[in-house]
Order: structure tokens, then sequence, then C-alpha cells
């Protein structure tokens, strides 16, 4: 039951606990309504997120993966969010050679008190998704599943 | 090769410091070579230099730490030595490198199809510019530079970049056959769903050997690596073509700015799935994103562990 | 690991979106969940013995709890489960209220999306492990930045309660904004004559040590440990010697120096001292101005200086200081007005702030106490206030009510009224915000024995006529136009967040909202702490604030802190990483990384590996994402368990 | 039994899919430069010109299988008491497989002592490899890695096939070897092969001809358990090895495998997959200790198991059928045939002898 069929794609969100999470809590507080796609894990720096979570996501069947930290200066762990700017950015750009769009994985910055961007960053990033629609998704150990179907689906 | 009784002479000379010199010889047909451990002075005569020394010799260094190595390197495998210098993994002291001026090595894969089939072969002459092979009914005779591996094509270093002994004359900057990621471009103008099939297609015969992994000169966890590891659990060990993939993105990523394109992870593979392309789209990426090149700048940092507080080269996404 | 559920309806917050029942009823099919129940208010008293009698019955050794962000409420039921023999870190939280049943209203969705959070979170749960803290010193000393009235009642209630302060100010002088004030509302006593004391009183106090005219370089460290590098700006003058004699600013021939401390009314010489009162009363050359630092000529100061404390070659120096605790007390700055063309932008003399005719009406300011208008010098006769410059403004990005301006410009209108009683003052407002213990009695005062003339409406227009103003603007109340022929025009010009403010958040890894003031730990419950341990925040580099509540966040971050030292040791966050040698090779891409120097090589049977500092390891993880073999684990955000919480969302 | 049948070449395509109706059938096909043991796909051609790179091992070993599914569930009164209901995954249907060589075929013989041991019988194997019948190629000519004859086999050695097939002028002549054999050689498609039976027996003489002379390995056993204690000539040996394990998974007689679970939510699965003794993995300890810590400890196994421990408990047979995979798709060409050859060779220095007698 990880989406409701038709209504919900399967989005993941990792979350820097300073200030996105935060973010989102304060569009949460404010009532600022957002799609119910996303589901947030919360980690302590975007510096944390490994940028594999994200394929492993996708791989696992994810139909986006949006990455927030914290505004490049105001990382509370100083640093966290400069690597993860080049990481997040490297595998983003990588994604397309996988056969994914780049647009399935964005990152982005939000602070604590940016509630309403954060209400903007969800409800673009669902509409997104949804334009995009569902991702491939490998079905089954071998390939010759996956590739039927998708000879099918043409 | 001209040089190689020079070279050989270097090795003799510098032997008596060395616990071991890492070279090529004759392996088991006229078409291989295979990695030569040089440790007694009997052992050098039987070194051979010619295009058929395709083996990445910095693979081994790190495994060798400790003990004073010598390593006969062409430019592509200089450039890992570099970048085990450059990440601390070998120390410079404890490095002998003799380098020689390398006009390409041969793809096997490239000969295989050419001849058809590469199981019997009987002799093997390399000109400058041909490859004459006997197999035993027919001689074939192939223009080098197309049995040349891709990595040659469109090398810019055929000298080594550092070395303690320097065999024949400095090739200096060449001409290259063919641009960089000329292929890789053709890939991507294929649509989403081609591409997505294709690694499914392509890695489904994966017998996930780790060859790729294990003959890479940058894959330094070596018996730690995340594949096989429960903690953390990347990966299942079933025949599933989605770990398959996972695991060469975990490989193209750990190589992101590292990686030197040596090919070694596609030329170990023993059911040829072309891995390399994933790697030279990461370096394509970071190059153009931070000019930055592996291999070349034993000073150098990789750019995945710096950064710069402003990125001139990473526009982020307006919402 | 035996898991316990408690779905929180927090009473019809998330109850009214979100059907609880159906959560725990779908978590009781979760592994390893063998107790499930939802409940009206987990976090009050009976929901709390609620959770520690399902530990003990059911046996459990981990407990999720949904409800509210665990931004709030974490701790919380981390000392409950506490309470029941469980380690606090064998529990996690699922974010259904801000994150679910806040933000949209479908039921069916937000229920399935509530159900996925608590599968992420007891999957994740069940790969918690047991971290216990490690004790470490601390340095009971306490750095105090900002010398403004926040700062000073912070820096003093902590020297009183015997800790080692040290303040850093920008300024020349401590005493900040107040210190410029005339008067203080709603009492209308002297501001120089409550703080003056208090000033003096820092400047005694055997355990302040005090740096003015300097800033913060960098911060390194920890709470109970930090290292500051302060950069002590060239005064041009020694100043353990300067006796604050005057001798120098009576004799200084360059008198075209801006006089910051007088908001620029009138100049000031190259060498002076802000004001009679300033703490420390020491010179300082203004090395723009100085004829002898920017020609090599005059030198008048040297040679007349009894002490001979001048010297034109002094450079910056730094000073390293070692302190346990940080109160950020950074105060406002003044929005730049001239961004208003219908106000004149700054071309009209007699256009000015509230803080300039503060000056104008201290008797220790440029006029003597005199209200002058700048232009001619003469008294006025109609004086026009004007209130939300750059505040509730969204045309200038200044939405916010600044708080205080309604307030002191009741003040400053009575005060016109008292030092000139032919004067009739005119006040442009949107609404009176007088919120506050005999404010609203003060502001009628204003208008009823003051006979200030409140007008509703904004002005749309001020432009010379004569040498008067003639302020055009609506009333709204009446529905007409009105307007003033004003002789001075007052701005009540809002707050902004100071210059600076930014850098140095930056420095002390606290964040900002988007105005540049800082972001407290929780907006009720944490007011003066940030997210950063051991870094507190008075007065109004937190948000707008008058003087009473600048004064109590300055006690506040003070009692923060002497409770934060009330301990010898503290207690380590084990939320830290740690090495897994076996698997280690000893590359040192961590080491590289760590932006807190926490991770260090070591020597294991003769091979390299890292080894983690654990009170110095503040627990981002960059190390875990930089280990391409997983060799080195953050605690509590393993690789392992964010891979579960993502295998829990997405099952191919 | 004696049953000989003729397919011209044109026919083949069709027969295999006639089989394919009762049958899986696996077939080489070229998988990008590779060849690969494939289910049978009458679009592709079939590739049987060469050995293929894999042998058909997965066939009959899958890479991966599961053993057990298995589903946990609560006591709906009692959550804390669960039941586990685990199903074993045996599989089923018959396959045959077309076109795997001699020595790929002859590598099952060596699983056949491990797994269909009387005392204890591994019934996942037991059952794929009764209901899996092998129509096997004769070679033609040996490649510069095959050393079949150096392990008591040949280019022709139909051990553990069920058909035998060689290539003559046309067309093929299929021998049945087998019940099972005899069973598929029923189709109409195939003529009686009686008459072009002298011509296969020709290839194979000729295939035989071809073959240089095999030095003597019945002393490998005893040899190889020899230098079992002296780390310098494993080290040597293993020197250019990377440990990967590639010689292992393409070997038609290694059979060591891994059983992992792999669990989500309620539910999992038990899975067998391949394993190989170069991986550092492979004796892994759960407290972090190796026993074989380094590569040359690997390669000594591998070499050790093939030539020395496995005929010492299974008569003499030597657990490797020479097809020289190994070599050939070695990425640094580690041959086992010299390492052998050298321990058999190998002289202790006079000091280490008496070393060991003291």
């Amino acid at each position: 039951m990880p989406v409701l069929k038709g209504k919900e794609l399967r989005i993941v969100g990792f979350l820097c606990n300073w200030c996105s999470y935060g973010g989102a809590d304060t569009a949460g507080v404010g009532r600022f309504n957002q799609p119910t796609d996303l589901r947030i894990i919360r980690v302590p720096c975007s510096g944390r997120i490994d940028p594999l979570f994200v394929v492993k996501a996708l791989m696992n069947g994810a139909d986006g993966v949006l990455v927030s930290g914290c505004h490049p200066r105001d990382c509370h762990y100083a640093e966290g969010n400069f690597y993860a700017r080049r990481r997040l950015e490297i595998m983003q750009r990588f994604l397309p050679v996988l056969g994914y769009e780049a647009e399935r994985f964005e990152y982005t910055w939000v602070s604590a008190s940016e509630g309403q961007r954060w209400q903007q960053v969800v409800a673009s990033f669902t509409d997104q998704i949804h334009k995009l629609g569902p991702a491939p998704k490998i079905i089954g150990p071998q390939a010759a599943d996956t590739l039927n179907q998708m000879a099918a689906a043409l | 090769m001209k040089f190689q009784e020079e070279l050989k002479d270097s090795i003799r000379k510098a032997l008596p410091d060395l616990d071991v010199v890492l070279g090529w010889c004759g392996s088991f047909d006229p078409l291989h070579a295979t990695p030569h451990f040089i440790r007694r002075e009997e052992d050098i005569d039987k070194l051979e230099i010619s295009p058929l020394s395709v083996h990445n010799l910095a693979t081994y260094l790190p495994g060798l730490r400790g003990k004073k190595v010598g390593i006969v390197v062409k430019g592509c495998d200089s450039r890992s030595v570099v970048e085990l210098l450059q990440e601390n993994l070998i120390n410079r002291e404890d490095i002998t490198i003799f380098g020689f001026p390398c006009t390409g090595v041969v793809d096997q894969a490239k000969i295989k199809k050419a001849l058809g089939h590469a199981g019997n072969v009987r002799t093997c002459d390399i000109s400058d510019s041909a490859i004459v092979i006997q197999t035993e009914d027919k001689a074939h005779s192939l223009t080098l530079t197309q049995m040349l591996a891709d990595k040659c094509r469109t090398c810019r270093y055929p000298d080594a970049i550092i070395s303690d002994y320097f065999v024949g004359d400095k090739i200096g900057e060449p001409a290259p056959l063919e641009t960089d990621y000329a292929a890789l471009e053709a890939f991507e103008s294929l649509s989403v769903p081609e591409r997505f099939g294709y690694w499914l297609k392509e890695l489904d015969r994966c017998i996930r050997c780790y060859a790729c992994r294990s003959a890479c000169p940058l894959c330094v966890c070596r018996d730690h690596c995340a594949a096989e590891s429960r903690d953390p659990h990347w990966l299942s060990q079933e025949n599933n073509v989605r770990d398959k993939v996972m695991f060469q993105v975990i490989h193209a990523y750990h190589m992101a700015g590292r990686c030197t394109e040596c090919g070694e992870c596609q030329r170990a593979c023993p059911v040829d799935i072309p891995v390399l392309m994933l790697k030279q789209k990461m370096n394509r990426e970071i190059r153009d994103i931070f000019q930055y090149e592996a291999g070349v700048d034993p000073e150098a940092t990789p750019p995945l562990l710096s950064f710069n507080m402003e990125e001139e080269n990473i526009t982020e996404k307006e919402w | 690991m035996k898991i316990g559920v408690f779905v929180c309806h927090c009473g019809s917050n998330i109850e009214a979106t979100v059907d609880t029942a159906a959560v725990a009823a779908a978590s009781r099919e979760f592994p390893d969940v063998v107790f499930a129940t939802d409940t009206m208010y987990t976090c009050s008293e009976p929901g709390q013995d609620e959770i520690v009698a399902a530990i003990k019955e059911h046996n459990l050794g981990g407990v999720v709890v949904a409800s509210c962000t665990p931004r709030m409420h974490e701790q919380t039921f981390r000392r409950t489960v506490e309470r029941a023999g469980l380690n606090r870190y064998l529990f996690e939280m699922a974010n259904i209220r801000e994150h679910v049943s806040w933000i949209g209203k479908d039921r069916e969705s937000n229920t399935n999306k509530s159900v996925d959070l608590v599968r992420m979170a007891t999957e994740k749960l069940m790969r918690n492990r047991p971290l216990y803290s490690k004790k470490f010193d601390i340095n009971k000393r306490v750095l105090v930045i900002g010398g403004g009235v926040a700062g000073i009642q912070a820096a003093l209630d902590c020297a009183d309660g015997g800790l080692e302060v040290v303040m850093v100010e920008k300024a020349p002088t401590i005493g900040g904004k107040m210190a410029k004030l005339d008067k203080t509302f709603p009492t209308v006593d002297c501001s120089s004559c409550i703080l003056g004391p208090r000033m003096v009183d820092v400047a005694q106090h055997p355990n302040i040590t005090l740096y003015a005219y300097s800033e913060i370089e960098e911060i390194n460290g920890y709470v109970g440990n930090f290292e500051i590098k302060v950069k002590k700006k060239a005064t041009y003058v020694d100043w353990d010697s300067c006796t604050g004699c005057g001798i120098c600013m009576e004799k200084c021939p360059s008198k075209k120096a801006t006089d910051t401390f007088n908001e620029g009314i009138g100049k000031t010489t190259a060498i002076n001292i802000p004001f009679p009162q300033a703490i420390p009363k020491k010179a300082k050359i203004d090395p723009d101005f100085c004829t002898k630092i920017q020609k090599g000529k005059c030198g008048v100061c040297a040679k007349l200086c009894p002490s001979g404390c001048i010297n034109y070659e002094m450079q910056d120096e730094f000073v390293t200081e070692k302190v346990g605790a940080i109160v950020t007390a950074t105060g406002f700055d003044l929005f730049d007005w001239s961004i208003y063309g219908e106000y004149g932008a700054g071309r009209y003399p007699d256009v000015i702030t509230s803080l300039q005719y503060e000056r104008m009406l201290s008797a220790s300011g440029p006029t003597g106490g005199h209200i002058k208008r700048p232009s001619d010098g003469k008294e006025p006769k109609n004086v026009v206030f004007i209130q939300c410059v750059g505040s509730r403004d969204k045309s200038v990005g200044r939405p916010y009510c600044s708080g205080f301006c309604c307030m002191y410009t009741a003040k400053q209108a009575i005060l016109t009224k008292d030092h000139l009683p032919d004067s009739q003052s005119y006040v442009f407002y949107m609404d009176i915000r007088a919120i506050g213990k005999l404010y609203d009695e003060f502001t009628r005062r204003a208008m009823e024995e003051y006979d200030t003339k409140y007008i509703r409406g904004r002005v749309s227009m001020i432009y010379p006529q004569g040498d008067r103003l003639l302020v055009r603007g609506a009333d709204t109340l009446m529905g007409a136009q009105v307007e003033v022929d004003a002789d001075l025009v007052v701005l009540a010009v809002g707050a902004e967040a100071a210059a600076g403010a930014g850098e140095l958040a930056e420095k002390l890894r606290i964040s900002y909202d988007s105005y540049g003031f800082y972001m407290e730990g929780h907006p009720k419950l944490k007011p003066v702490e940030t997210n950063t341990a051991g870094v507190y925040l008075a007065g109004a580099c937190q948000g707008p604030k008058d003087i009473p509540s600048s004064v109590g966040q300055g006690s506040a971050a003070a009692a923060k802190v002497l409770g934060l030292f009330s301990k010898d040791q503290l207690e380590s966050d084990p939320q830290v990483s740690v090495v897994d040698i076996k698997r280690c090779i000893g590359c040192g891409k961590c080491i590289q990384t760590c932006p807190f120097g926490a991770i260090k090589e070591m020597e294991f049977r003769g091979m390299a590996k890292a080894d983690v500092i654990e009170t110095i390891c503040q627990g981002c993880g960059i190390c875990t994402s930089t280990c391409p073999q997983g060799a080195v684990q953050l605690q509590h955000f393993t690789d392992n368990q964010i891979l579960s919480e993502v295998n829990a969302l997405c099952r191919f | 039994m004696e049953l000989v049948k003729y397919l011209k070449s044109a026919d083949l395509k069709s027969w295999l899919q006639e089989l394919a109706r009762e049958n899986r059938v696996f077939a080489p096909r070229n998988e990008g430069d590779s060849v690969i043991f494939a289910p049978f796909d009458p679009e592709q051609e079939i590739a049987i010109v060469h050995p293929a790179t894999l042998p058909p091992k997965k066939t009959v070993f899958p890479q991966s299988e599961k053993l057990v599914d298995f589903t946990y569930s609560k006591d709906p009164e009692n959550l804390s008491r669960i039941m586990i209901d685990g199903k074993e995954v045996l599989p089923e249907g018959t396959a045959v497989v077309f076109g795997g060589r001699p020595c790929d075929v002859r590598g099952f013989t060596m699983f056949d002592r491990v797994y269909l041991a009387e005392k204890s019988t591994d019934i996942y194997y037991q059952a794929r490899r009764e209901n899996t019948t092998f129509i096997t190629l004769a070679c033609e000519k040996p490649e510069t890695t095959c050393f079949c004859h150096w392990v008591d086999s040949g280019p022709t050695d139909a051990t553990g096939s069920d058909v035998l097939a060689t290539v003559v002028d046309g067309g093929y002549v299929l021998e049945a070897l087998s019940d099972k054999g005899s069973k598929l050689l029923t189709s109409t498609l195939l003529e009686n092969g009686e008459s072009r039976k002298d011509e296969a027996r020709k290839a194979h003489e000729k295939a035989a001809e071809l073959l240089q002379d095999a030095p003597d390995l019945s002393g490998a056993p005893k040899k190889v358990l020899q230098v079992f204690d002296t780390m310098e000539f494993w080290e040597e040996a293993a020197a250019k090895c990377l440990s990967c394990g590639a010689c292992a998974y393409l070997c038609p007689s290694c059979y060591c495998f891994n059983i992992t679970d792999e669990t989500i939510g309620m539910k999992g699965t038990r899975i067998r997959s391949w394993d190989n003794c170069m991986s550092a993995q492979f004796t892994m300890e759960a407290s972090g200790h190796n026993p074989r810590p380094t590569k040359a400890h690997r390669l000594r196994n591998r070499v050790g198991h093939k030539f020395s421990y496995y005929p010492d408990i299974h008569d003499g047979v030597i657990s490797c059928c020479g097809c020289g995979r190994c070599i050939k798709s070695c990425p640094v060409g580690t041959d086992i045939r010299e390492i052998v050859l050298q321990a058999i060779e190998y002289e202790p220095a006079v000091g280490e002898e008496q070393a060991d007698e003291q």
C-alpha cells in the first residue's frame, strides 16, 4: 500500500534535520496544503545523503526522489551541503545514462523558516513527477521480464 | 620494442634495491601477455613490452604496500599511479616507476571479432602498423590502429606522467585518432527506455564475479567492498539484474573524479559487458563541472572530496 | 525487537484528517510490532504513562510514536521510554501531524501516508541500537557577542553567577541602540540613566573581559569547548594607556568624520570618543579622515596626548579565547528607508529617522537636546511622524511588524510637546500596536493629553513647498485625502537584521530566517536556544524586540548558560560516527572531509585506520557517505537504517 | 539403446522448437561479444561453432535460486506469537540443454558426487539434474587453452551426456547415450543415422589426433598437497591473481554456494547463490577472523581442491574438466595448468626439507 493507485506516485524525500525538515514542519504549522505523494526520510545533514540512496530508491521503484538541505553557507555542520551539492549534482547528471530522466531527481535548499517555499517545492516537484509519469520499473530477477513488458508497452 | 633492452638494463640496475618489479611477459598463447613479477635477475629476460601489454599493473600496488616495488607503466597506467599517490594509498618512496613511450595496446575483443575466433593462435607478429596472426588454418593481417583499445585511440598521455626511469624517446602530445566520448554521446542520444533497456539487457549476463572491480586499480576497498557486505546491505546475492545494475552504479559513483578510464573493468569482464561507459559518463560530467581530470596531478584533491562555496558550473533549480 | 506503536490523535489535530485507529491496526501487521494503539494526547502525562505501562506489560524493546514532528517531542518521548527502562535511542517518531494531517485534508491519502511513515519508522527502529553518552569536561566561560542592552544583561547575569565572561562588541563602545535613546517608553525615563550604570558595571566587573571595537573572526569547537578567534580592529590608540581625557578630540583639526553614534547628525573629529558615557571611554581614530594616516601630515594628537598612546601604525590584532557557551546578542539595524521615493529618498534634509530624532532630543546629542530642523536650525512647529517605514510592507521585502515603532513614535510625540509646547504632532499610522503593560494607556496619553493627531493612513507623497514640506496622505477613517504642512518629518523606521548577521550565523553554525533574524530552537519552547548546542540568543538578533523583552531574553540566555554550566561535565550526543576497523582500509577520505577534524588516523596492527574522536564528532555523517565501503557509520543514521527506510517505501 | 540419428543443419531450429514444446530448451547464443546459454529463441542464431564463453552450468545449478519462500504471520490474539510458513521452491519441469561441450557436461558428474551423495542429497540439484537432458556437441579441434585430455577426458568424451552430437557434412550425427537421450530422438525431423556413423567416428578420431601430448597428472594429488604449507609457492603463483571470482563462476565443475535470506516486511526468501573460494568473504567468520586471509590462501584452495582434496575422497577423479575457461577468461591470464605442473615439479630447497624433519 505504499501509494494510492491512480492517485499518487512514489516520491521519496531525504531532508536534513536542521533546515529542510524544519521547513517542512513550518509548512505544516502554517497549514500549507501539499500533495500527499511525498514520504520524508529524516537525516542529520544533506552531507549524509549518499547519492546512491537516490539510485537505490529509483531502482526499488520510486518515481521521484527529492533531496533538500540547508542553503549553502547555512549548513548546521558548516560544510555538509557543499559536499552534498557536488555529489548530488553529479548523480543527477548521471541518471540519464541509466535510463532515468534527470528530472526524476532534484535537490534543493529550504531553510527551517521557509514553509511556503517548501510547499512550493513539494507542489512543483510532485507535479513534475506526475508529468513524467511512473518511472521504469524492473520486474523480476531476469532482464527478459522487464524487457518484454517494455516491448509490449510500446 | 626498440627500448626493451634499455628497459631491462634499467631494471637490472634497480632490482637489487627492490623486492619485485612488475612488468609483462608472454602468456598461454602468442596473442596474450600476462603480468610478470620480476623477483630475480633471471626473471628479467622474460620481460616483454608490446601492444599486448594490456594489463594496468598499478592494480597490484596497494596490495604490495610496505614492499619496495618497481613498476613498468604505460602512460595510462601512470595516471593510476598518480591517483593512488594522490589518495595516499601508496608511498612514493617505496615505488620505482619505469616509463616508456607507449604507442597503444590492443583490444582483445576487437581482435577476437576480426578473427571470428581467437582460440587457436599459433603465432602473432606485431610491427609498427600491423598485427599478423597465424591461426591453424589461416594468416590474418590486421591494421594495428584499428585493433587498438578505444582508450589508446583517444590517448593524450602516451608517456608516463611520472617516472624514475624513462626509456626511449617521449612521444609528447599525440593527435588522438578519435574524439573523446563519441560512443557515449551516441548512446545518450537514444531514448530513455532504450537506455534503460540497454543496461538491463547487457547486465543480465553478468555473473557477479566482480572481475571489473578486482581489476580496477582504484577499487581499493578490495575485500571490504560494499557489494558483498550485509552491513551495509546495499545488494542482495540474488542473480538479479536490479542488483547487477546497482552494483555498476555503485562502482561508477565510487570512481567519480578518481577514474582514469584505464578500461580494466571492461577488459576484465569475462562476458564483455561494456561497463566502462558508465564511468566515462561520470568522468565527462566531472570534467564539465569541475574541469578536473583524474590522475594527472599528485597534489590535486578529487572534486567530490572538496568543494567551493560558489560553484561556477552548478546551476540550481528555481522553483 | 518487540515494538509498540502509539498513534496520537493530538486532539483533533491529527484525528480530523487521519484515521489513527486504522493506522494502529495496519501497524499491527508490521514485523516486530506486538502492540499498537491510538491515543488522544500521547505527549500528555496519561499518554506517556500508557507508553510506560505498555513497555512493561508487553516487554517492549522499542517504541514508535506517530504524532507531531520529532523536533517537537522526540526528547520528551526519549525520556518516557528511558523512564520505563529502555535506552532512549530505541525510539522513533513518525511525523503524521506537520507532514500529514496539517498539509492535506484527504483522509484516505493521509491515513495511507501515515501507515507508510509508521512502517518506515518501525523498519528503522528494528535496526536501532542502544547508544550511550560519554562525559566530557567543559570550560565554564561564556562569550557574549554584542554589548547592547541584551548582551549587557546576559553578561552581568552570568558574571554575577560566577562565570567568566568575554564580551565582544563591534562598535567602539557598548550600549548599543539603547545608548542612543533619549527616553524610554512607557515610563519616559532617561535611557542613559538606566543603561549607564549597567555599562559601568560591565567595565568594572571582575569576571568580565571586554573587547570593544572587535569582531568574531572564527569559531571552532563545540558546546563546552569553543575556541574563538577575536579580531581587535586597529584603533590607532593604545587603549591600555588611554585615559579618555579627550584632549586629542578637542585639538584634532580634522572635523569631518561621520558621527556614527549620532546617526550622522553633525560631524565629529577624526580621533574621537563616541560619547561622554562611552564604555570603554577610549579614543580611536577614524583612519579615513585622519590627515596623518591619509597624507602623513598633522600628528597633533600624538604630540598632545599626555600618555603617549597614539600609534598611527597600529594593525588589527587577533586573540583567542576559549569558552564553553556563546550568547549571541547582536541586535538589529535600521531599515534603509531611502528606497522610498515618495518620502524623498533622502533628498530632503528635514525628513529624518526616528533614531536621528532621538539623538536630537537627547541632551547629550549634537543639538544639546534642542529640536532643530537640520536644514535651517529653526524650531519646527508641525512635526509629522510616519509609521511603518520598512515594516509591514511586502513591496520592500519587509512584511513583518517591527513591534516597537508605534510605542516610540508615541513617546517622541509626547517629548516633542514637552520640548516645544507650541508644536503640533501628526502621526500617520496603519494600526496601533500597543500590546504590553501600560502601553495602550501610553499611546492614549499621546493622543489625549498631548493632543497628537493620529491619522490612520499611508503617506503617498512628501514634497517641499517653500521651506516647509507638504505631506500628503490618506485618512482612511474619514475616507479623505489629507495634507499637512510639516516643518519636520520623522520616519518610524523599522528594524532589520544587523548587517553581517548572516556571516556570523555561518560561523556559529546556527540558522536564520529569510530576513536574517536568527532562528530559535523552538518558537515557543526554546526561545533563547538555537539548534546548535551551547549557542543562545538574546535580544533583537532573534527578531525585533523592545527593551524589556531584550533584557528578559538576556537574563533567560544567562539562565540557560548557568544551567548548562551547573554540571562539571556534559554528556556527549552518542549519535556519532563509529569506525569498523575490520572494514576500514585507512584511505583517509573521511579525515579529509570531516568539517570538525573529528577523525584521526591511528595505527592498528601496523595498518592505518580511521578513528573518530567522539566528543568532537558532531554527527553530520559526511564521513559515512564518503566512505565507499561503509566502514564508518553514523550511529542512529547508518546506511542500513536509511536503506531500510528506503526499502520500506519502495519495494519494487 | 544404440540409437543413431541424423539431423540436417537446416532442421536444427525446428527440432529444438519441437523439443521446446515440452521442455525448457537452452542453447548457446551471442550476447554482446560473449556466447552464453539462454532459453532457446528461434529468432536468434544458435552459436555453436566455438565453445561458449559460459558453460551451461546454470541450467542445473542456477546462479541463484530460491530455496524457500517464507512468510511470517502473527497470532491476532497475541502479536508476540509469530508463525512462520516456509515453502520449499522445488524446480519443476524438464529441460534440454543443447550445444554443451563434453567438458561442460562432464563437469556435472563432479557435482553429482557431492550433491547426489547418498547420505546427503541436495534435492534442488537433484530435481534439475534428473530432469535435464544434455545434447552435447563433440569437439572438432582443441583450443590453445583446452586440456581435457590432461584430466582423463577428451574432445568426444560423452560422460554425463545423454546425446552426443557430431558435426558431419550437412548436419549432425546424434547418438543416444542414455534412455533420456533416446527419448529425445523421436522426432520425424530426424533420419536414421546409421549410414553417417562412420563419418562421426572419423571426426572423433581426427579430433583426438589434433591433441598434443598430455603430462601425467597422476601424481598431482600428492604433490599439490605437499606444497600446502609452502606459502612462498602459493604467493608466487597467486602474485598476479586479482582474487576475483571469474575462474570459479566460469568453471563447469565449481559448485560452491552461499545461502542468504532476504526479507522485506513479513515476507522473505532463502536464496542460494554461487559463491567462490577466491572471494575473501568465502571463509570470513562472524568474528571477523578469516582463515584464508590472502589471495595466496584462496588460490591454494582452488587448485588444491580440484587437484588434490577432491580426488582424495572421490576415487582419484580430478575435479577439473579441462575446458580452459579459467585461463582464457582470467583478466590476468593465470594458468592453472602451469600452477599444477609447477607443484608437481616443485623440489623443496634443501634447508626447507631439513627444517620439516626437525
